[in-house]
Formats: structure tokens, C-alpha cells, sequence
């Protein structure tokens, strides 16, 4: 038995407030070149293009973002995300993708048993409950966007479709970098999928096998202590470098993983533990850099 | 078959009895259902008493507590008379507090016990202007069907001649009252209020204690209170279908057959009770 | 108190004459053999008196009588449920709702439902739902109400005893019958079935309810306050059981009497 | 109160502040990882905690769903230890629902509801110790968490109540001077731009003296505004030192 | 109580670790979230407290009120527990949503203190029969993260630490009434000995293991939870089954046993931790909500 009592920490001294020009509050304007076009966390006031959000601009050609610190999912056509299913409706799953409306995944976005070109059949729709139902975790693409901003999704891919044993880490989506590929086996002995949505899975690199079920079968043997204690230390790694409001991608993740090597898994998560190995996250990547 | 015409045409169904003279129950018109009475069952309280008529259960009981009277009645106590229709009695009551149908009972019940003046609350006082009993009567419904008011008189009188009060005296120097439980006092029940009530159906045909079928098929209900001097003590018709005078003396004389009916009953049961102390 | 337009209401205060008796209540002795007679540490319940399919509405009840502790449980239901959610479409939802009549106890009780009414309910609640099978009565919710007539001790006990023999003349699937039994604990001694003198004189000790289902030798319900060591509660655990056992036979033995009553004579052939 | 005097010859209040001077605001934003945005505030003596939730799809019936625009739903509530004399009930008297609907008209004036049709967007407020002007310290402490959430808005919203005294109008009451009998009016307002979010004045004053305390709420809020945008920058500097690219 | 939602395949998981004794953020199965606990953060309170367990959060605020004792007992003051689900700690309690878990939470409390020992309620008497303290013990939840029980039990002992109730003064006036002064000098106080306040320990039994502090998560994965409140001395003040389903007496009595284990371990640090604080004085650089 193991409990740990203490004092909560004193907040550091607060650093100087350096004049950032691309650290913006809502209210406050960004340009009043009319040249621009006004992206997301952006609005027009008096022909001024005004923040409406508190983060960092972001201007690609003539399009002027800003990115929250902290934000529900905005996904994007190509996103990767992992959701889980909140409902089985007629001809589709209602999915939690932490995004402002549920998202949808279609009885027609899925590749069901016995190949792709399959009809899709009445009884399909009756027997959607039993490839997915309430509760289970999928990951998938965004195939594309509703109107009222609703997000549709697709397993089309052999890499999509229903999860297994392992670990969802619930993070914020602006944490996650991103990149060519969200899916990753790590070195250490354990896979990754990074959500653009904020949800991480970590589950046991799979052998070559099984995938070809379609996506709906999963294994329930118990997974080797081994890959367990790898997945935790993973899963800790993730909530330390997130308190700390670092980006998340394989190298940082992977980086994290060893410099916690020499704690406990279950002593990651200490205030002390954290920072001290999120310092030696951002050495490396500093010097990886270089 | 007759199964599926009760559930199907239930008005029909009792329609097709009632022009016989008889009730689906077997019962005539004018016929009540077996009445069974059981006195101070209920070890906690002062006074109790469980009434049967034919399903409808209800039981009563009695608390005495200590209070001070009020201003205006200084040498009165009180009477608390409450009805509960917990959910327990049937799938009709919802928990919560009391619905129309408990407030009109209790209402109905604190009524009757005014008008009859089964207790004189003078004889609840201990120390004039400044202690005095309150005698809080809980009714509860435990099976429902119908005519709960008769049952619900006959149980509170069952149980306020059942009751037996503790002697107080005050104590002169600390004026607190001081209870000694080994001496207690029998209520003086000075009238004996019984309910008869009826239900119309159809305008015309009249039921004496009805089920709670009948209560709900009747085109209006009737309830007549009379005491064993053959006064009437209330007398509570909520509407429905018009009655002529000619009815009305029917109904009264059945409610005074009635009174006596019930006031053996309970003397029986009371005598029994006692004897068997 | 807010006030109540509902009821016929009494003056603001009334005091319980018990609380000037002139001689303070006999302190019972916390040795020795038992105001009724019964013996002390051992699982020695009272006698128990029940009866199936009292109550013409319900669609089951019982009534049931442990020396003077007298209660009754109706059962409503399986029907539709009002409130619909997820969870009801796979599975049926329990309600409970038990109450001490105003006049069960030696001190009058009020008539809004307190938080011991609402605490009972909860324990109730805990200790049947793991033995009916909810899942056979999807989107169908099942109401238990209990109302305790005399409260002379271990009410919550004989409750549950009470409500899974309603349960069972309701026609409810149930995995098996759920039986109640409570015992006090006061130094260095234990009383079981305790009677409401005896629960309330335990000083330092403390009250142990136990919820059992005695075929699948399952604990579904335990509720234990006041203070014991480890040991006496796992002994006060065990012999809780005891007393369930001791029950089950005049439980089986009333059941199988209202079934009797229920079934219709055998066709002669 | 009647002997009490609220504003002393030398211009000092029962706090010794000033009359245009605010209490002191300190705030942290984020300081529950499960919700969406969080933030506590305190104000002098009064302390409010807020949390954010959404938007995120219609919770209970779809049919309160807007088709064209987020809806807000607002719950104000106080601990039962916040007053001096112990509250009985959190929430749900005439006195909190009313707060409820002025946070949530305030918050439907500034944050961009069209932006997320047919969401919900919570907010929650309560008010852990009370020491007067706690609807202004909602909205102020609410601000920092729908900032925190993300969640887009036009500006900030500032409240402050102000009161009217000796012909003086006097910034951020405190306790004793709400309930000193003092002629009070709470106002937010977006900032920037000088919209009016929510006006609300329920004592006598006459006519003539109503723009002078408006103009004083209106500085005292711009006041608050300052604190809050420095709060936000600090914020996000402090977050987006590691997450620079 | 806040629910998650679990798929097939991570209770699986879930179970899996916990039959290993390696659960998924790394603990063993009798280990503790990291736990932080600060005292004497709401000014206007007599006592006050804050733990934070996990992501579980709670604040405590005790009042003290003069008031008439009971009848049954003149010679002592009470308590009276009272716990807000608030909106705050998940939507799910908004309006009336959090009521039932509020009385659930109290009514539990109210056993946990149901004993002779836990508080020496004679010392909150100030004239019997006519006044007395009683203590308002109001629990608000800020975050569920699971194991409520426990987290607040913790809380509510280091509040009642803090707890400080000014000095009473009864002088009688000529005409034999008495008048009560309280002590307007702040170090004039009396403190309450909490050595024997108990902790709650909820095990939840997870597969054919028992864990606690389980997180929503594993509460999820479990059909059934033994709530334990142990002193320091390891005497059990209550004991409880909560959730839906059964346990076999075998596992009733070995979660028993780890329950007392581990309660009566809880109190040596969490004595320690609160003398520490107090040892720091006026030096204490209080964070509250603002660290």
C-alpha cells in the first residue's frame, strides 16, 4: 500500500509578460489590412480583423487563424481521429470525438465482413449493433463536414475500424502535432495512435496477423505484464507532457518514455517527477534539433 | 369469457348485474362487504385500530404528544387527523406529498370529527393556557378499493376507544410536565360517528360501499355520517348526478342501520380486547 | 419547517411525552439473557409471521411480523416505465421507496419523508437489485414500496426479507431470495434480531445489517455504523448469515403455502 | 446600517479604497483538467469558481436545439459556508435562477453562438465566499473560463457594481456597502467596443445622477478588464512557451 | 455518480492489470492517487479544507452555530453533514441532477459519525440542555474522478482540524437569564481532537481483486464496492456495500481486512502533513485556487 500526502505546490513566480505579437486575446485586432481572409477563431469588426479567441496566430498565404491553447476538436476532411460510439441510430453511429456535435459514422463508411464491394443489405442494418455498439472505441477518418459542422466518418482503410485492449488517454487536440502518420509502433514495445481530436490509444504492437476480420474482432487474451507496464508508463508520459502543455508527437512521446525510465511507473505522475522529466524531454528535442 | 366483457365493457359488465339487483361481487344493493375490526395492534402507538372492508384495509393510529394550547383556546387541545394514500395501497397514488384525493380525506375526516364532537378537545387539556394534548390520528390507506371514507371513520373511532393517554402532572416548581406511564386514562368518547357512502350509477341506481371499480364507473358518490343518536353529523356529496330528497332519506336510513351495525362491532372487539388483558 | 398546506397541520410544537417520563427508561442489561428471553451471541432471531398476497391492488405483497416489528411490502409492477433513458432499453429499472409510519415508532415521526426514510430506501434498494433479473424486464421499471407499521427493531432487515417475498409473489425473476438479519454489538456481546429497546441502549457499540441470498451464498447488501474492531465485524458478518439461514425454510415454507393458495385445485385425470 | 457612514469626509470607504477604486482581482485560468475551461477569480473577498462545458451536442431533449446557434445554459449557485449565516440550499430559489438568466443574457450578448449551430455551451458558476457584487465576479470568473474553453467571443465580458453615495458614485461594493442601503447598479459591458451587455438597477436614484454612475461602472469595468487581459496573456504565455514549434 | 463509458475490450484490459497487480496508470492495487491537501482556505468558515485526489476535488466548510441540543442527549453538540453536488463537478448534477447522490454522500457521513469516539461531542456543549455547538460540516464537490468517499472522509478530517471555535463566556444576568458572549480575539479559540475522526477506504472489487481509489474507469469495471471507516487505531465506525451487485462472504471479509489495513494507514501521514502546515504558521504561503 502506497499513499502520497503533501502540501499542494507553490505556483512558480510568474514570468515577465514579454509583448508576444503573435499571442492574441479576444478583442483584440489583428490587422486592418482588408487584405486578408478571416479563418477560424478570427471575426471581422469595422472592416478589422479581430480575435475571438485567446492563442497564437497562425497565417498561411492571405488566411489568418488563431489556435487556442485549449479547444474542442475542429476536425478537418483527412483527420484522424478516435471516438467512441454514444449511439446506434437507422444506418449509422452517433461518435464522440470530443468535437461541438456528435459525429456520424454511416452504415456505408464502414467495411463490413467479406469485402469492400459488399451490398450493403437490410440485415446489415439490423446487425449493426453487433459490429459496434455503445461503449466501443473506433478510430477513423474524417471524410467530410455537415453543414451545421458535424463531422462524418469513415473506416474505409484496414488501419480504421474497432479498437481493442489498451489505453485511451483523453487530451486536449491542440496538444497533438500534426503529421504524415497518426499511427506509430513505438520502439519501446507498444503502438500508438494520436488522434487529431485529442484522444490517444496506446495498445500492444499487434503481431501480422488477424486484421483481416474487417476491423470488428478483437482479441480479449490478456496482454503480457510486460507490454502493460510499457503502456502505462506511456499513458503517464502522455498526461505529464500534456500538464505541461507540450506538444505530443512519436519523438517527443518516445523521448518522454526514457528519460521516466529511471522512476517508477506510477511515480510519473508527481508533480516533481513530471517536470523534471518533461526538462529532459525538451533537452533532447533541443539537442535532436541541432 | 366474462374476463374479457369486465375488461373490455367494464360499464356494461356491472350495467348487466346491477339489473339484476346484484353486484358482480355477489353483493346486493344495499349490501356491505365483511367488515373486520382490529383494536391496538400497533404496540408504539397510543391508540390503534385495522379496519377490513372486504379489500379496502386501513389502519389507524394514534399519538399523543405535549403541547401548548392556543392563545385563543387556552382549556382546548388538539386534534390532528390525517389521511395518507401512500403509493403502497395502490399503482394509482405517486409518492410525494398528498395528493387531491388524501387532502380532501383528511379535510373530510377533521370535519367529521368537529361536527360530531366525538372528543371534546376541553377534555385534552392538562394545565389550562399552558399544556395541553395533541393527539395526531394518522389514517393509512393499505389496500385500496374503494370507500375509504367509512373505513377511514370507523378506524379512527376503533382507534381514539382504544386510546389511552399517560398521566401528567406538572411539576409546580420547575413547571416541566412529568409523564408517568404507569398511569394511564381511556379517552372519553362521547359520540360514535359512522359513515355510510353510496354511489350513483347511471343517475338512478344506488350502491351502498362501493369498490373502487364502482367508484370509478358511478356517475356521482355519496357519504353520510350519523352518530348513535341518530343526528347527522356530516353529510358530503362532491358533485355528480343530481339526487332527489326521496333518495336522500334512503341513504340516511341505511347510514343509521349502519351506525348500529359498527358501534357493536366495535364495542364487541373493544370488549373482547379488554377481556383478554 | 416549511409550511404544509397539504395537510391538516397541529400546533407548531408538540413535544413526545417520553421525553418526561419521570423515571428515566431501564437501562438493559448488557449481559445476561434477553428482555424476551432469547439468548445472547447466538444467532437466536424471532419468530417470524408471514403472509403472501395481502394486498388486492398490488401485483404481490407480503406481510410480515418479527415479534412486534410489523411491516409490509407491496409490489407494482413490471410496467412501462416513465422516464426513459439508455439503460432502460437493455435492462429494467428498480425502484424503492420504504417508510416508518408516523406512529411505528415510540417517538411520533413526521409525516415528509426524511433522510432515514430516503437512507433505507437506498439500502433497500442495494440489497435487491442484485438478486432480481432486471435484465429480463427491459424498459419496464418494477416499484417496491415497504411501510413499516411498528418499528420493535432491525426494520431494515426483516424489510429486505419482506420485499423479495413480495417480489417472489409478484412473479419477479429473481435469482434467488434475498433475507435480511441485523444484530447489535456491544461490549464484548452481540444481540441478534435485535429489538428497537436493544438497538437503542447499545452505547458503545454499534448495528450490523446484512443482506444475504442464501442458495448462491451471496452478500448483497451491508450496512454497519457505531464502533467495532475488524474482527467483530467479520465474526458479526458471519453470524448474520447464520440468521439468514435460520430464516430461509419459514421463508421457502410461506411461499410455497401462497402458491398453494394461488394454483387451482389439481385436475383430476 | 443607518450609522454607518460609507464614504468619510476625507473621501475613504469602509475599506479604506477609494472611491473609483476596485478591490483586488487575482485570477488563474485552467484550474480543472476535466472540463473544458475553468477559472477561479476572487475579488476582494468575494470568490467565485467557473467551469465551462461545450459545446458539445444538445444534453436531455434535441428539441431545445437551435438551428442557427449555440445554445447557453447557466447555472449560478453558492456554497452553502459562502454567506456569513449558513446558506440551507446551494441553488434553486427565486434568487439564484434570476442570476442564472443574467449570466446567461450577458454571455449570449458576447460569445459567438452563430459560430455552432444546434451545440449547447455550459457554463457553471458558484460562488464560494461571498462578500458582495457576486454578479459581477460570475461574469468576470466566466469570462476566464469561456477564454479557457476556447470558446470564441466577441471581447471580454468586465461587470462591476457601483453604487451611489453623497453624490459620489463608489466603484466595486463590498458587502457592508450592499447592504448599507446604497442605491446600487450592476453593468457589463464589452469593453472594447462599449456595448452594454446587461444593465440592472433595482434601487431609487434619480434620473439625473444615472449617467454619471453609468460612466463610472463603465470606467470601473474597463478597470477589470485590464486585470483580466493580463491574467490571459500571462496565461498564455506561460502555456505557449512549450508548445512553440 | 459521474459515469464513463467503457468498451468490452478495456474492462478486459482493465481486469487484466488489476489481476497483475499493475493498474492502468501504473499503481499497484492498494495504492493511492497522488493526494494534496490544503487547510484554511475559505476565510469565512470556521475550518476549511481542500483535497484533491487525482482529478477528484473537494472543498470543505465548517461552520459553527450556536444552537439548542438535542433532547435525547442535552449534554452534547452535533454535527450535520451536508454534500453539493454541484453543476460544476460534472453536468450531470445540474438542476436537481445531484441531489440523490448529495443525500446518498450525507446520509453515509451521518453513519461514520453515528459512534462515542470519533468526536467528543461533549465538548461542543456550552450549557446543557440549552446551548451548544453545532458543527455545519458542508462537503462541495468540485471534480469527480472517482472514489469520492474516500477523498472526502480526508477532507473532512483535515477541515475539522483547522477548525477553530471562539471561546464561549456565560454570565448571568440579575433576573437569572443568561447571556452568551463569544471571544472576539481569534487565538481565543478551542480546537477539536480529531485523533479519532475515522477515513472512509472504498474498495471496489474488480474480477476476483479489490482495488482502491479506484478511478471512474475502474469503477466502472467493477459490479460491486465494500466503503470501510477505520480510526486510527483501526477500529471500524462503518461499513457499507454500495453499487449494484453482490459479493460472496469470502471477498466481503478479505476487503474487510485490507480495508482496516489501509485506513489505519492513512491517518500517520495525513496527522503528520496537517501538523506540518500548521507548524509552517503564518509562513504558510496559502495557494488555494490561485496555485
Amino acid at each position: 500500500m502506497a499513499v502520497d500526502m503533501r502540501l499542494p505546490t507553490v505556483k512558480s513566480p510568474p514570468v515577465s509578460v514579454l509583448d508576444r505579437k503573435d499571442l492574441v486575446v479576444p478583442g483584440d485586432v489583428i490587422t486592418s489590412d482588408t487584405g486578408f481572409m478571416r479563418g477560424h477563431g478570427t471575426y471581422v469588426d469595422e472592416d478589422k480583423l479581430t480575435a475571438s479567441v485567446a492563442g497564437k496566430v497562425q497565417r498561411v498565404d492571405k488566411l489568418i487563424c488563431v489556435r487556442p491553447l485549449k479547444t474542442r476538436f475542429n476536425g478537418e476532411v483527412g483527420d484522424v481521429v478516435v471516438g467512441r460510439i454514444t449511439e446506434v441510430q437507422q444506418k449509422r453511429w452517433k461518435v464522440e470525438t470530443n468535437s461541438r456535435l456528435d459525429s456520424v459514422l454511416l452504415l456505408s463508411s464502414v467495411n463490413l465482413p467479406g469485402g469492400e464491394l459488399r451490398r450493403r443489405s437490410a440485415e446489415d442494418e439490423l446487425t449493426m449493433r453487433e459490429y459496434l455498439h455503445e461503449g466501443d472505441l473506433i478510430s477513423a477518418e474524417v471524410q467530410s463536414v455537415f453543414s451545421d459542422g458535424a463531422l462524418s466518418l469513415h473506416t474505409r482503410s484496414l488501419k480504421y475500424g474497432k479498437l481493442g485492449q489498451g489505453v485511451l488517454v483523453q487530451l486536449s487536440p491542440s496538444l497533438i502535432k500534426r503529421q504524415k502518420t497518426h499511427f506509430h509502433n513505438l520502439p519501446c514495445g507498444a503502438s500508438i495512435i494520436l488522434g487529431n481530436n485529442g484522444f490517444v490509444w496506446l495498445y500492444p504492437t499487434p503481431g501480422q496477423q488477424e486484421e483481416e476480420a474487417g476491423g470488428f474482432y478483437t482479441s480479449l487474451e490478456p496482454v503480457s505484464l510486460s507490454d502493460r507496464e510499457v503502456i502505462s508508463r506511456l499513458r503517464n508520459c502522455l498526461l505529464a507532457l500534456a500538464a505541461h502543455k507540450m506538444l505530443l508527437y512519436d519523438t517527443s512521446v518516445l523521448y518522454c518514455y526514457e528519460s521516466s525510465l529511471q522512476h517508477q511507473v506510477k511515480d510519473v505522475l508527481k508533480p516533481e517527477v513530471m517536470e523534471e522529466i518533461v526538462m529532459l524531454t525538451q533537452q533532447k528535442l533541443l539537442e535532436q534539433e541541432s | 369469457m366474462a374476463a374479457g366483457f369486465k375488461t373490455a365493457e367494464p360499464l356494461e359488465y356491472h350495467r348487466s348485474f346491477l339489473k339484476e339487483n346484484c353486484r358482480p361481487d355477489g353483493r346486493e344493493l344495499s349490501e356491505f362487504r365483511t367488515t373486520t375490526l382490529n383494536i391496538g395492534s400497533i404496540t408504539t402507538a397510543d391508540g390503534s385500530a385495522l379496519v377490513k372492508m372486504g379489500n379496502t384495509t386501513i389502519i389507524c393510529g394514534i399519538k399523543a404528544e405535549l403541547a401548548n394550547p392556543t392563545v385563543d383556546a387556552p382549556g382546548k387541545g388538539y386534534i390532528v387527523p390525517n389521511v395518507d394514500l401512500p403509493p403502497l395501497c395502490s399503482s394509482r397514488f405517486r409518492p410525494g406529498p398528498p395528493g387531491e384525493q388524501a387532502q380532501a380525506a383528511s379535510q373530510f375526516i377533521a370535519d367529521v370529527i368537529e361536527s360530531s364532537e366525538v372528543i371534546e378537545t376541553e377534555d385534552l387539556c392538562i394545565d389550562r393556557g399552558k399544556l395541553c394534548w395533541v393527539l395526531y390520528c394518522d389514517i393509512m390507506c393499505l389496500d385500496y378499493d374503494g370507500n375509504i371514507l367509512d373505513a377511514a371513520v370507523v378506524a379512527l373511532l376503533a382507534a381514539l376507544r382504544n386510546t389511552q393517554l399517560p398521566e401528567v402532572t406538572v411539576n409546580k416548581e420547575t413547571s416541566t410536565p412529568e409523564v408517568n406511564f404507569e398511569k394511564r386514562h381511556r379517552l372519553h368518547i362521547h359520540k360514535h360517528p359512522v359513515g355510510t357512502s353510496f354511489c350513483v350509477f347511471d343517475d338512478s341506481v344506488l350502491i351502498v360501499d362501493p369498490t373502487a371499480e364502482e367508484e370509478s364507473l358511478s356517475t356521482a358518490q355519496l357519504t353520510v355520517v350519523t352518530d348513535e343518536d341518530d343526528r347527522l353529523c356530516s353529510l358530503h356529496k362532491p358533485g355528480g348526478s343530481s339526487m332527489s330528497g326521496e333518495k336522500l332519506q334512503e341513504c340516511i336510513n341505511r347510514a343509521t342501520a349502519r351506525q348500529r351495525e359498527i358501534q357493536k362491532l366495535i364495542e364487541k372487539v373493544t370488549h373482547s380486547v379488554t377481556t383478554a388483558q | 419547517m416549511p409550511t404544509d398546506t397539504k395537510r391538516v397541520r397541529g400546533p407548531e410544537v408538540s413535544q413526545s411525552p417520553v421525553l418526561f417520563g419521570c423515571r428515566p427508561a431501564a437501562v438493559l442489561p448488557s449481559h445476561g439473557p434477553r428482555a424476551d428471553g432469547r439468548q445472547r451471541d447466538q444467532a437466536d432471531v424471532r419468530p417470524v409471521f408471514v403472509r403472501c398476497g395481502l394486498v388486492s391492488q398490488a401485483n404481490g405483497s407480503a406481510y410480515m411480523e418479527a415479534g412486534s416489528t410489523k411491516l409490509m411490502c407491496c409490489v407494482y409492477g413490471p410496467r412501462e416505465t416513465e422516464r426513459k433513458d439508455e439503460t432502460d432499453m437493455k435492462c429494467g429499472r428498480l425502484t424503492t421507496d420504504m417508510r416508518l409510519a408516523p406512529f411505528s415508532c415510540p417517538v411520533r415521526g413526521s409525516w415528509i419523508q426524511g433522510t432515514q426514510d430516503k437512507d433505507l430506501s437506498l439500502m433497500l434498494y442495494e440489497s435487491l437489485q442484485p438478486a432480481v433479473c432486471l435484465q429480463k424486464y427491459p424498459r419496464s421499471q418494477i416499484e417496491v414500496s415497504v411501510m413499516v407499521l411498528e418499528n420493535s427493531g432491525s426494520v431494515l432487515a426483516h424489510a429486505v426479507t419482506c420485499a423479495s417475498l413480495a417480489l417472489a409473489d409478484a412473479g419477479i425473476e429473481m435469482y434467488d431470495l434475498v433475507l435480511g438479519c441485523s444484530l447489535c454489538q456491544d461490549a464484548g456481546s452481540y444481540v441478534v434480531d435485535p429489538t428497537y429497546a436493544e438497538e437503542t441502549s447499545c452505547g458503545s457499540g454499534g448495528g450490523l445489517t446484512v443482506a444475504f441470498l442464501p442458495s448462491l451464498n451471496q452478500i448483497s447488501g451491508l450496512q454497519s455504523d457505531g464502533e467495532m474492531s475488524e474482527e467483530t465485524l467479520t465474526a458479526g458478518v458471519r453470524t448474520c448469515i447464520e440468521g439468514c439461514y435460520k430464516l430461509y425454510p419459514v421463508i421457502q415454507q410461506a411461499l410455497i403455502q401462497a402458491l398453494r393458495r394461488a394454483a387451482p385445485p389439481p385436475s383430476e385425470s | 446600517m443607518a450609522g454607518l457612514e460609507l464614504l468619510s469626509d476625507q473621501g475613504y470607504r469602509l475599506d479604506g479604497r477609494k472611491a473609483a477604486e476596485l478591490r483586488k482581482v487575482q485570477a488563474r485560468m485552467g484550474v480543472f483538467a476535466q472540463a473544458d475551461g475553468s477559472a477561479y477569480l476572487e475579488q476582494g473577498n468575494t470568490k467565485a469558481l467557473a467551469v465551462v462545458y461545450g459545446p458539445h451536442e444538445m444534453r436531455g431533449s434535441r428539441s431545445r436545439a437551435l438551428h442557427d446557434r449555440a445554445v447557453i445554459n447557466c447555472q449560478y449557485s453558492m456554497a452553502t459556508f459562502s454567506t456569513a449565516e449558513r446558506k440551507r440550499r446551494p441553488h434553486g430559489d427565486r434568487k439564484s435562477t434570476e442570476m442564472s438568466l443574467h449570466l446567461k443574457q450577458t454571455f449570449e450578448a458576447a460569445v459567438m453562438t452563430q459560430l455552432f449551430p444546434r451545440s449547447q455551451i455550459d457554463i457553471y458558476v458558484k460562488i464560494l465566499q461571498s462578500d458582495g457584487g457576486n454578479y459581477s465576479v460570475c461574469v468576470n470568473a466566466a469570462t476566464l473560463a469561456v477564454i479557457n474553453a476556447g470558446i470564441p467571443m466577441r471581447d471580454y465580458v468586465c461587470a462591476c457594481t457601483v453604487g451611489f453615495v453623497d453624490e459620489t458614485p463608489l466603484a466595486d461594493l463590498c458587502y457592508a456597502e450592499e447592504s448599507g442601503g446604497v442605491s446600487s447598479l450592476a453593468l457589463a459591458l464589452l469593453p472594447r467596443g462599449g456595448q452594454i451587455a446587461l444593465l440592472q438597477m433595482d434601487a431609487r436614484l434619480h434620473q439625473d445622477h444615472l449617467e454619471s454612475l453609468i460612466e463610472a461602472a463603465m470606467t470601473a469595468c474597463k478597470g477589470v478588464s485590464k486585470v483580466l487581459d493580463e491574467v490571459v496573456r500571462q496565461h498564455l504565455q506561460e502555456a505557449s512557451v512549450l508548445t512553440r514549434e | 455518480m459521474a459515469t464513463v463509458q467503457v468498451s468490452e475490450a478495456e474492462k478486459v484490459y482493465i481486469l487484466h492489470g488489476i489481476r497483475d497487480d499493475l493498474r492502468v496508470d501504473g499503481r499497484g492495487c492498494e495504492d493511492y492517487r497522488h493526494m494534496e491537501i490544503e487547510t484554511d482556505v475559505v476565510s469565512n468558515t470556521d475550518g476549511s479544507a481542500k483535497v484533491t485526489l487525482g482529478h477528484t476535488a473537494v472543498l470543505v466548510g465548517i461552520k459553527a452555530e450556536i444552537g439548542k441540543p438535542r433532547p435525547m442527549v442535552p449534554n452534547e453538540g452535533y454535527l450535520e453533514f451536508f454534500v453539493d453536488c454541484s453543476a460544476n463537478a460534472t453536468p450531470e448534477f445540474e438542476g436537481r441532477g445531484g441531489e440523490e447522490l448529495g443525500t446518498e454522500l450525507s446520509n453515509t457521513l451521518y453513519r461514520v459519525f453515528n459512534n462515542k469516539h470519533s468526536l467528543d461531542l461533549r465538548s461542543l456543549c456550552i450549557s446543557p440542555g440549552e446551548h451548544c455547538w453545532v458543527l455545519y460540516v458542508d462537503v462541495l464537490l468540485l471534480q469527480c474522478d472517482g472514489n469520492l468517499y474516500d477523498a472526502m472522509s480526508v477532507a473532512i478530517k483535515a477541515a475539522l482540524f483547522n477548525t477553530k471555535i471562539p471561546r464561549v463566556n456565560i454570565s448571568s444576568d440579575d433576573e437569572g437569564g443568561k447571556e452568551i458572549e463569544l471571544s472576539d480575539d481569534p487565538f481565543d479559540c478551542m480546537r477539536l481532537d480529531v485523533e479519532n475522526v475515522p477515513c472512509i477506504v472504498t474498495l471496489c472489487k474488480v474480477g476476483h481483486r479489490h482495488v482502491v481509489d479506484a478511478t471512474l474507469q475502474e469503477k466502472a469495471c467493477s459490479v460491486a464496492s465494500l466503503l470501510i471507516s477505520v480510526t486510527h487505531k483501526g477500529a471500524v465506525t462503518c461499513a457499507r456495500k454500495v453499487g449494484g451487485g453482490s459479493l460472496d462472504p469470502e471477498s466481503v471479509f478479505e476487503m474487510t481486512e485490507a480495508g482496516k489495513r489501509v485506513g489505519k494507514a492513512l491517518h500517520a501521514p495525513l496527522m503528520a502533513l496537517l501538523r506540518q502546515e500548521e507548524s509552517l504558521g503564518m509562513k504558510r504561503h496559502k495557494v488555494g485556487f490561485l496555485g
